[in-house]
């Protein structure tokens, strides 16, 4: 059942030393204050899970939070590179960072596996491609009826997911529309799930694409206004870009990102 | 090539590419640029499905990431992101996909992991995203990238996305449904795989570039078509469309 | 690209003898008025596929429309039995009628797989029941990453699909909201579709939880107000219980029944 | 049993069964009455998950049908099939489960496919539905029927959803995650898996049954526990909330 509580309580309860955890989110409503926080509280040694590793990750990243990455796609979305995760894959610093690779599809499939609570999925994928043979959550499957040779991927569980959305109820089922990505599958998939929320309504009228999240899939809810930024909640907020063009700025050298870490602490 | 530029030229191209009708599976960048390009000049029919899960979308202005709010508010239908790729890419609902590429080889190979060797890469690039699949799945795959000898190389670092691998029947073998790149479109021209060896052809060069300058930008020896095509410039109408795209973009 | 026809026409080109064809619905929006078509039409030898085959199956079963039945759960929603069905399988009238049986998460996934194309789904499903063996249609698999043994099922391809919706727009994308069921896997798991509207509108205004069909995979749009009746369009129309109580009347004897059938033709 | 018919007991020991704030997948029918009656009396916090695709729906009145619009018009969440059954249901996160028969056994397997051999049935039964993988995947089962000796039989001539098999341990070995059938509620009583054999035993029963009467209606030697329990009967508010349900019941 979820229970509303503060965001610095709720990233602690929720997201622990050594998790594989994903903060989810496909460029909209990106669980940005979330990360912030994990940063904050000194997180260490996690596995993080994204299929589209951005801006917050990359700050997680060259803060020494995270150990291995598992992700499809690794940029500054519209901008270009991810200077930290770059510098910590090319030179290990501030630690060398393990990597599991995959495709979107294979991330989407791995992340719908576990909310199925099935161990593997299978697709048509990855064939002729170096991301085989890299990570050993890639394998084949033959088919029992047709005898034709697919991929399989293994079920992505998570100890914990954190995701934003634009509201909950005060049962807290949550509610996000617009753009609604992968969430529901890294929810489902995780022992343990924070959800930060612009705001806490009596109702969650209906909304048109909306995804509701049923409050006993859902441990934590906090309200965060502007949790998603420099991301954007859809119908609350827009996406700065101009941040996300600064963040290239800021992230380029160890020691303008070290600058901008000691003013988040 | 005075009144326009090589990459406005290249987004012309790539426009001209897209036939109305089509359903088309956009990445973010140039080929978002070329798509909307082509559904306000020759191609208002065209369907937009961009990986986010909007599908049918139509931009008034130029998203910047491919989770824009205006791509949701447009689209005709939005859907979560594991739907994109199970119920529409996979099973070939998708006519064109548009790549672009770090590294392309001689067989259209598409690398955008890592230059050098993977445990140790001189450059760490964003990896994969939807690229293996939409190079497997889609019915064809339009390449769009600016030409150099950095990035037309003989062989990629890493085959992110399956091209024609080193030559005819290889995708067949791999059970791909797709016909993979079937047009490499850049800033001096556009290539082609010939049909027998599927290596990749120079079959046409934008006004003012010589076949030179292409060979000289092409990591292997490149081949070049007895016939090859000049590119109509840009028109009038194209150069406009796509300037008024290009300053209205971003927020 | 969806055209827009006739519903004679629509289920002339759309359904044709021989196929395997599904008329879906999750007891909202039953295509009714598109299955009494088939019958006028003398569509025979059809391999009826539906996961609720219920009072329009009924009457296409008793009408000698059907040589096959792939289903779930086959009984008249809040009444009871279907006679005809009944008549068929236990009596063989007015022919044989073969079964291929499944567990609506059987069937669900079979749908899915077809619609992902896919040859097969994996599922913990069948364990232990005595469906399994019953039909090629279910078999195991083994997760090759943990060596577990699951159920495997193989797609389910249409030849054709017919559903019911809310409206279509006048390029054909089509939108249905309320309970959506397996409709959307059924129209792409075939190679032609044919849907019934209550109507068709400028503009689809977004409706909250709504589906939406794009034109490009729609083949046929006819416009039957009315066309899910004794079942329901949310929005336009409300189920008619007494209908289906009736049925239960009518159905129960051949007589009866073939008075029924008379007067649909 | 002066004041209350047999079913209504039926309903009311049904209803008792689910605990505040479960969350439990409904058929339609009297395990859709029991639920509703449980969330109107002692278990406003019960989560109602019908197969049709609504989660968290609060009808205000019965509805007829799986399918019926008050479902989706009060649900929390109105989502597609094939995800009912994979995202919620599969993975265990539904607790319970309430399933009818046409025949139960004394390990509480049960049959709603056909009377007689498969091929050639006496009664063609609706079939399976979405019993198998209810039994499987909820946390527990209850089954609710009337009890009689066609119904209560030795061996179920299908199993359309696996209860016990033959004994303890037969759903671990077949990898079955939910702890099956714990209480199977008839209009005469209660009865219960035997922790050591898994065997049904009956537990209790209704006010005004015997023992004698039970055994007359079980197709099997049935085994009585050795401290049978009454049930208590209906409340006043138990009744009346109930009637007002089955009332207002349709449209």
């Amino acid at each position: 059942m979820a229970v509303l509580t503060s965001l610095a309580d709720g990233v602690e309860e929720v997201v622990r030393d050594g998790d594989t955890t994903a903060f989810e989110g496909f460029t909209h409503l990106i669980p940005f204050e979330a990360g912030n926080e994990a940063i904050r509280q000194g997180r260490r040694d996690l596995t993080l899970v994204r299929m589209t590793p951005d801006v917050i990750y990359d700050r997680m990243i060259g803060a020494g939070c995270a150990r291995k990455l598992v992700f499809s796609w690794g940029g500054n979305p519209g901008v270009g590179s991810l200077h930290r995760f770059r510098d910590a894959v090319e030179h290990g610093w501030p630690a060398p960072l393990e990597l599991e690779e995959h495709s979107h599809a294979g991330m989407a499939n791995r992340y719908a596996a576990a909310a199925s609570g099935l161990p593997f999925a299978v697709l048509r994928g990855y064939a002729g491609t170096d991301l085989v043979g890299r990570t050993d959550s890639i394998r084949t499957i033959t088919c029992p009826f047709t005898g034709e040779v697919l991929a399989a991927v293994s079920a992505l569980r998570l100890d914990s997911a954190v995701v934003h959305a634009q509201r909950a109820d005060r049962e807290g089922n949550v509610q996000y529309w617009g753009i609604t990505g992968v969430q529901k599958e890294a929810v489902l998939a995780a022992e343990r799930s924070l959800v930060t929320v612009e705001e806490v309504v009596d109702e969650l009228e209906p909304v048109p694409g909306a995804v509701v999240l049923p409050h006993w899939v859902v441990d934590r809810v906090a309200v965060v206004p502007g949790g998603a930024h420099p991301s954007y909640a859809h119908g609350y907020s827009t996406r700065d870009n101009a941040a996300y063009s600064e963040w290239d700025a800021i992230s380029r050298s160890r020691e303008e990102f070290s600058r901008w870490l000691g003013g988040l602490r | 090539m005075s009144g326009h530029t090589s990459d406005e030229m290249m987004t012309v191209a790539a426009a001209r590419a897209l036939r109305d009708g089509a359903v088309c599976f956009v990445g973010i960048g140039l080929p978002s640029t070329a798509a909307n390009l082509a559904r306000r000049t020759h191609a208002p029919g065209l369907v937009l499905v961009y990986e986010s899960g909007t599908i049918g979308a139509k931009p008034d202005v130029l998203p910047l990431s491919i989770g824009d709010g205006v791509l949701a508010e447009t689209a005709v239908s939005v859907i979560g992101v594991p739907e994109v790729f199970n119920y529409w890419l996979q099973p070939g609902r998708i006519d064109v996909g548009f790549l672009g590429a770090a590294q392309v080889d001689r067989f259209a190979n598409i690398n955008t992991t890592a230059v050098g060797a993977y445990g140790a890469p001189s450059v760490r690039l964003p990896g994969a995203g939807g690229a293996p699949e939409i190079a497997a799945s889609c019915g064809e795959v339009v390449v769009v990238v600016r030409q150099s000898r950095r990035v037309f190389v003989e062989r990629v670092d890493f085959v992110t996305s399956f091209g024609h691998g080193s030559g005819p029947g290889e995708r067949e073998r791999l059970g791909l449904t797709g016909a993979g790149p079937q047009v490499v479109i850049t800033d001096l021209g556009v290539l082609r795989p010939d049909p027998e060896t599927c290596e990749l052809v120079l079959t046409a060069l934008h006004p003012g570039v010589d076949v030179a300058t292409a060979r000289e930008r092409t990591g292997w020896e490149l081949r070049v078509a007895e016939d090859v095509e000049e590119s109509a410039p840009p028109s009038g109408e194209e150069l406009a469309v796509l300037r008024e795209l290009i300053a209205r973009k971003g927020g």
